[in-house]
């Protein structure tokens, strides 16, 4: 038996679960940049380091975003990914494919890059991994003829990404792939060419359960909810309760304890009732959402860099989302312009209202304060009063 | 010239028939079986998804390959999910049993739906970044394989998220996820001064440390690191090419869980740390593994029904957590950033152990 | 030549001979009727405690009178509470309603235990402090009189602890209180900068600014305040004299509510802001009366049974509280200092009102 | 009828409640400082602000602590008050008194100063408001000889104070009074002669439901506590059940849940209780603490100023307490000279372990790190490592 290149990675290819290294080897023995990166991985489950330089500045023509610049730090073994730049390309909303529109993307890619992808990156962009700086153009122009485009990067807007929402979803409060693409394509010149103090990412869940996590990643998460009052079909609670406890598994996991279930009838009162969806989640057939849907808005999201990470928080309690999203629109360019004046190179959104203070935004983008927006007020006596609160000094 | 900014293709023209009779006004579904939903509309029509996980990672070769099989079931329509599984997508009943005989057959777990363990979001690690810390789809592929029991049945307590990030620049967000894995370096960077007047802005670099660990001189175009400040974030260098700070030897894997996003009965809520460090021992993360299925079991089997980790753990206590599931407790446990002070037991009530 | 460091007297010397045989022994307790508890020791042997109102700013002969009646009823046993009532010693059951009906003819107030509005705790105002925003003593008097009836009887769902600070510095720990009256500054200290270099030590009084709004100029020794920094807390006047900040105009009261201290059920909480701002309205105060009465009774009407403030809001919510009590919510609710991020609104749970 | 001097402070005369004007106009009779102290406080009533001008260093020999210094900023209307300063006492753990003590503060207060008081002080101390300077010796003369002697004041440590604990409490788990006692005299130095960076508050409740709300407003808090089972007198559960009900009012506030209440017999899971004292509170007769008693730790709580109000949380969960408190008392001191040496000025123990990180506290004061510190561990990754922590580097 011949000696492998790669031992350790091939340790990879047994077990149970599809292996990326079977994909890796699949794409190396007709490519030789996934050959070489197949190499390199290896050294690098050797060395336990990676081998890749920090990133350059690469991109496409017009564009200043969409492109990671990557370079090998041992060209000298692994020529063929000197340079290995990934793309990220913009997904259709909800990563819905039709297969003839997967195959183009392959042979575009097969064409111009490694032959290997990630389907998808956790943005949501369909990531090709890996080409040489002079590939760029003429993959770009491939993939703009296919009807592709690139996603955003450095400090620029993000693709926005969607949960599956009413495409497939009883749930859907809003329609988050059309909203998705209507953003998508309305701030196409945000995405790709980087203006902003850092990135700004937008994600849409169409109800509560957030199936793509807007609330821990984007900078703006709109999560669907609704007013009215939750709709039972009372035949399908009874139905469900010679299945399941519904005292237990439902009523007392309410958040707020606004069911009462008698054996026979399931009452909500449902002005306490916060939407959280558990009672809908776990009697799909007997409670449904409201008929009044529109979403909240909120603000702040993302990851630990630098001042830690931030959960995104209400800053509108409800907004009627139809199309032309004017009103979200609106919002989201007041957002930005505030944040654009005042934030510093590479703050995030809720890195400024952390340091200048939800007041000052507000009062910027021109939102009332509401209860809403807190889980309780401050503890801290240390609070500002506008200038126009005060009586006129005497002297 | 090629077209720009023409955005991606439209999403309309993706839908099967059945999704564009049946947009916006779905009924109610069933998880017919793991890695099986029906979704009934109000019209009585009913779609089949079928969920097949994905090393995300994947080759055109691969891609062209899902195509042949959606094409052959689905009429060729399918879509990827928030986690990256592929889910075919049928409106004949019929062609269920088929197509999951046929995924299994290829090798494609049909799993990932209800209370199981569904994809590992990840990122990139050794494949393609310049920070990482730890591989990335090494220690996810090594793990599903533990875990794959999880993925094709659904028999926990409640759903379970993994996600797994290189370094602690997050990608992928695993800072909500019920266990995360999480690259870490522990060592500071080593300045190479002789390329930071041509590769850094001093300004940036200093602000760009959460800890205020760095000191430029700005005549002499140094940078310092302070070495009692520096928590090893790799902030610096992600502005700064001269501050490497990769260190096979030191650099590792630290868990995280009890995170969740959803509102479903608690709140999203922040992953916490449970193990500050376990060594990166490639190919198969042995250590990694083992803890990780080892919280796993033990909130299996503590866990009330419809309960996350999070959820769990807070019901039960930390203090009982490690208890349980014998990790032990240390000073790194406590929070010593900015808003530590919010994490403190200021209160009498705790439980012994 | 005085000696000194011999500390208070010794406690033992003041306990009455009931407390010394039963020392450590207690085994229940009753509360026989407002103001009036019965503790019985695992001897069978019993100890009768009264409880009077006080308004803590007394007199000598007050002192005196009260030791008249400890005198004639208790042996001359007797002692203050941690909130500032007193309480009659008795050992002999008997002489409870003499002392009770004694202690009514002289305007004795007998009450504040159990479900009850205890004492206020307060602190000195224009009494004695340098720093007030408001008075103490008055505000509380004009208070207690229009709540009087929940000292004496005890029909609240659960304790209600009111406290007042007369400023920032809140002596008397008013932050945790379930009701807290707090005076504030609302402007800008005057910096006197002809005084400063004689009064002031310029880098203690940069330093102690919370939100950093001093700049100091060592060199002609003055001292700037960024008004768009300053929230008037006044800790600068507290070190540096030449900064006085009291406002006839502008000087008033905030409402806080919520806050705890037991472990009992829940866990310590801070007390949250209600009311940002109530004027300054001598001799009684009327607005924070009539402010106060309210936050009163509509937690007396909703909440449940052993429900203290804090519980009850937590538990129906803020929005909910907000919209029972009628008080408008503004910008100043919302936290924006150092920990104002754990305060947001974090997930999609919320009611409309 | 004469037109009274003091209009406003005269509408406070009016109402239920005992009258602090009644007792200022009581001692205005008799003392000159009292009249001039209504009168400035009339003026400030009409003025809304006070009158005393920032406090000054006065003392009595040998001790930096014990009198806070105040001077009218009207010197010209109020004579009596242009000094007048507070002297504060030490009280008698518990504030027990017999009446002869009492009568002897009185006696030693009404000869030197306003012969008005507060019985007590936030504190705890009691309070003698109001004296000129010269008085202070000799008073605190006559008050050393009558058994009394200064509390604390500016940067050092407070007069400690106590719950009534066993002295009434059936609930005790520590001799509060005695503590409380043993640490006032054990520190009589640190009290009267300022050595620390800021002042410093040590508060003792012998339980969790804490009289003294010592997790409000103390450095150091003790918080009696117990190891074992709570002591259930099952008959005396059943009695309780007649007139309460026990599902509600007990097991389901029960923060833990870890109670089962059947109708006849109450079962707690103690492995789960975390003693909160709630079911106790409601059932006194019928449940009591258990045995093997002693106290949690907690440090850090404070007022707002300067970082932000803190209540103190746990650094030792369970210490048995016995005199001579010598492992108390080592740990005391252990705290105080790691502040002492590494506080800034006007830097509270709280505000110094916010600055410095738990991790260096618990090192520089040898106590383990354990879970009952935190509600939860970190949630960002800025965690720290010790170079013993690491592999040695190769190179
Ligand atoms: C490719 C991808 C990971 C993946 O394997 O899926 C990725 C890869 C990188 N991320 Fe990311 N991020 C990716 C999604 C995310 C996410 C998740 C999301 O968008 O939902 C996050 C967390 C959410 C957030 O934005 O807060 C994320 C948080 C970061 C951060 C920290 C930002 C922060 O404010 O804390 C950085 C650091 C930076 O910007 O300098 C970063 C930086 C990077 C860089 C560009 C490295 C760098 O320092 O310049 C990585 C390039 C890797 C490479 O060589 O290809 N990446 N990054 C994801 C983008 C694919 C896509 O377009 O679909
Ligand atoms: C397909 C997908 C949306 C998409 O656009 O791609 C999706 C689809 C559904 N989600 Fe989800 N969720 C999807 C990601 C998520 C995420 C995001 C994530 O995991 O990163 C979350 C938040 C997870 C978290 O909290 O950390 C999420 C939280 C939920 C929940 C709330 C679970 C809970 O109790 O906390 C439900 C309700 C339920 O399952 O009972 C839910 C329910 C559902 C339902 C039943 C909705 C419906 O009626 O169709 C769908 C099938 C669920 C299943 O797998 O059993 N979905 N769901 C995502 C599948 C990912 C995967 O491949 O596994
Ligand atoms: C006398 C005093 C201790 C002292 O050393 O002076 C005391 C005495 C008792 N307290 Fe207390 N507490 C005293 C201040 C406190 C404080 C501190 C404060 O108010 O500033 C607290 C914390 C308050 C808070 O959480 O904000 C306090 C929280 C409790 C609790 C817990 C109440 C709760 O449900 O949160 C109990 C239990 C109960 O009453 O059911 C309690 C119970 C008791 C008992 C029943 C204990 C006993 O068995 O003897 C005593 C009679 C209570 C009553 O008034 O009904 N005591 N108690 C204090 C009386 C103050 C006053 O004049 O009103
Ligand atoms: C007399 C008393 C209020 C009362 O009417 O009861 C009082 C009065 C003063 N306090 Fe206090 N504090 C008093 C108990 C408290 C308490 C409560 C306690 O000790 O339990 C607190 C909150 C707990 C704490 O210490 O955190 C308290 C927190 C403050 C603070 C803020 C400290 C902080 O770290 O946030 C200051 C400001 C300062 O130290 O500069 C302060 C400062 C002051 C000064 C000395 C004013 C100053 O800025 O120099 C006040 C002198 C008033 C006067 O003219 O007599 N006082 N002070 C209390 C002491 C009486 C006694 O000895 O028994
Ligand atoms: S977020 Fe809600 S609407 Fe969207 S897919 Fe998930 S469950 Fe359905
Ligand atoms: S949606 Fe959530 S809060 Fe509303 S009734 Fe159902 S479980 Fe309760
Ligand atoms: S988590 Fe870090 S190392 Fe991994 S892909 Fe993102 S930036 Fe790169
Ligand atoms: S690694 Fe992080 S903490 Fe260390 S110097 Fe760089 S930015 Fe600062
Ligand atoms: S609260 Fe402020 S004004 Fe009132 S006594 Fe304390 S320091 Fe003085
Ligand atoms: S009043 Fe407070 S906030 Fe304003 S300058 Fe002075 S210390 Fe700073
Ligand atoms: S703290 Fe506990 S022991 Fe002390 S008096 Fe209060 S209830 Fe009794
Ligand atoms: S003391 Fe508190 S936690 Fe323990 S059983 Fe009683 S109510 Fe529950």
């Amino acid at each position: 038996m011949e000696r492998s290149d790669t031992p350790l990675l091939d340790e990879l290819e047994k077990g149970q679960w599809p292996s990326f290294v079977k994909d890796m080897k699949e794409a190396a023995r007709k490519n030789p940049m996934a050959k070489d990166l197949l190499k390199q991985l290896e050294l690098s489950y050797k060395d336990k380091i990676g081998h890749w330089k920090h990133g350059g500045i690469v991109g496409v023509k017009g564009y200043g975003s969409g492109v990671i610049g990557r370079y090998s730090d041992r060209p000298d073994l692994f020529p063929h990914v000197q340079a290995f730049h990934t793309m990220r390309v913009n997904h259709p909303s909800g990563w819905f494919y039709k297969t003839e529109t997967l195959r183009k993307l392959c042979d575009i890619w097969d064409k111009h890059g490694s032959g290997l992808t990630n389907m998808h990156g956790s943005t949501g962009d369909a990531i090709l991994l890996g080409t040489t700086t002079e590939h760029l153009q003429p993959c770009f122009n491939d993939l703009s003829d296919a009807g592709f485009d690139l996603g955003g990067s450095g400090s620029a807007l993000r693709t926005p990404s969607a949960c599956v929402g009413p495409a497939r979803c009883e749930w859907a409060c809003v329609d988050s792939l059309d909203l998705c693409y209507h953003l998508t394509m309305a701030y196409q010149d945000q995405m790709h060419r980087p203006m902003f103090p850092y990135k700004f990412k937008i994600k849409i869940s169409a109800c509560a359960n957030d199936c793509v996590a807007a609330i821990a990643r984007s900078d703006l998460s709109i999560i669907g909810t609704w007013k009215d009052a939750i709709r039972i079909n009372a035949d399908e609670v009874r139905a469900y309760a010679e299945n399941i406890n519904i005292q237990k598994e439902v009523c007392d996991l309410c958040p707020t304890r606004c069911m009462e279930w008698d054996g026979n009838k399931l009452k909500i009162y449902d002005e306490d009732c916060t939407r959280c969806m558990h009672c809908i989640n776990v009697m799909p057939k007997a409670l449904r959402p409201g008929k009044e849907t529109g979403a909240s808005i909120l603000v702040g999201g993302k990851a630990p860099i630098v001042k830690g990470a931030l959960l995104s928080w209400v800053v509108v309690p409800f907004m009627k989302l139809e199309p032309p999203y004017d009103e979200l629109k609106d919002l989201i360019e007041r957002i930005q312009d505030w944040w654009d004046e005042f934030g510093k190179s590479r703050e995030r959104l809720g890195e400024l209202i952390q340091r200048l203070g939800m007041r000052v935004f507000l009062k910027a983008v021109g939102l009332p304060a509401v209860p809403q927006m807190v889980k309780a007020p401050r503890t801290n006596p240390y609070v500002f009063f506008w200038p126009e609160d005060l009586k006129k000094e005497e002297k | 010239m090629a077209k720009t900014d023409i955005g991606p293709p439209d999403y309309k023209t993706m839908l099967p028939p059945v999704i564009e009779r049946n947009y916006g006004k779905w009924l109610y579904h069933e998880i017919l079986k793991p890695g099986v939903l029906m979704h009934v509309g109000e019209s009585g029509e009913a779609l089949y998804s079928v969920r097949a996980g994905s090393p995300r990672l994947v080759s055109t070769d691969h891609i062209r390959e899902i195509c042949d099989i959606a094409e052959k079931y689905c009429q060729g329509f399918l879509r990827f999910t928030s986690r990256h599984n592929i889910e075919f997508l049928l409106d004949d009943e019929d062609q269920i049993e088929p197509l999951v005989a046929e995924l299994k057959s290829r090798g494609y777990p049909v799993g990932g739906t209800g209370h199981s363990i569904s994809n590992i979001v990840h990122t990139q690690g050794w494949v393609h970044c310049h920070t990482p810390a730890t591989d990335a789809s090494g220690p996810v592929k090594a793990l599903m394989d533990e875990i794959y029991e999880h993925f094709v049945e659904s028999k926990l307590p409640a759903h379970v998220r993994i996600a797994l990030a290189c370094c602690l620049n997050m990608c992928g967000a695993v800072h909500c996820s019920d266990i995360a894995i999480l690259g870490i370096h522990r060592t500071v960077p080593k300045t190479d001064n002789s390329r930071v007047p041509n590769v850094c802005e001093i300004p940036s670099t200093i602000a760009s440390c959460p800890t205020g660990a760095i000191r430029g001189d700005m005549k002499n175009k140094t940078l310092t690191v302070n070495d009692e400040k520096c928590m090893y974030c790799g902030n610096c260098y992600t502005v700064c090419p001269a501050m490497p700070i990769a260190d096979p030897e030191n650099d590792g894997i630290s868990i995280w869980v009890g995170g969740k996003v959803s509102n479903a009965r608690s709140k999203p809520m922040f992953s916490k740390l449970a193990i500050p460090f376990l060594p990166n021992n490639p190919p198969r993360w042995p250590e990694v593994v083992h803890a990780v299925k080892n919280i796993i079991e033990v909130y299996a089997s503590h866990a009330k029904k419809h309960e996350r980790m999070g959820e769990w753990i807070e019901r039960v206590g930390w203090e009982r957590f490690f208890a349980l599931t014998g990790i032990p407790f240390t000073d790194q446990h406590i929070d010593d950033f900015d808003l530590a002070t919010e994490t403190f037991r200021t209160s009498a009530q705790f439980k012994w152990r």
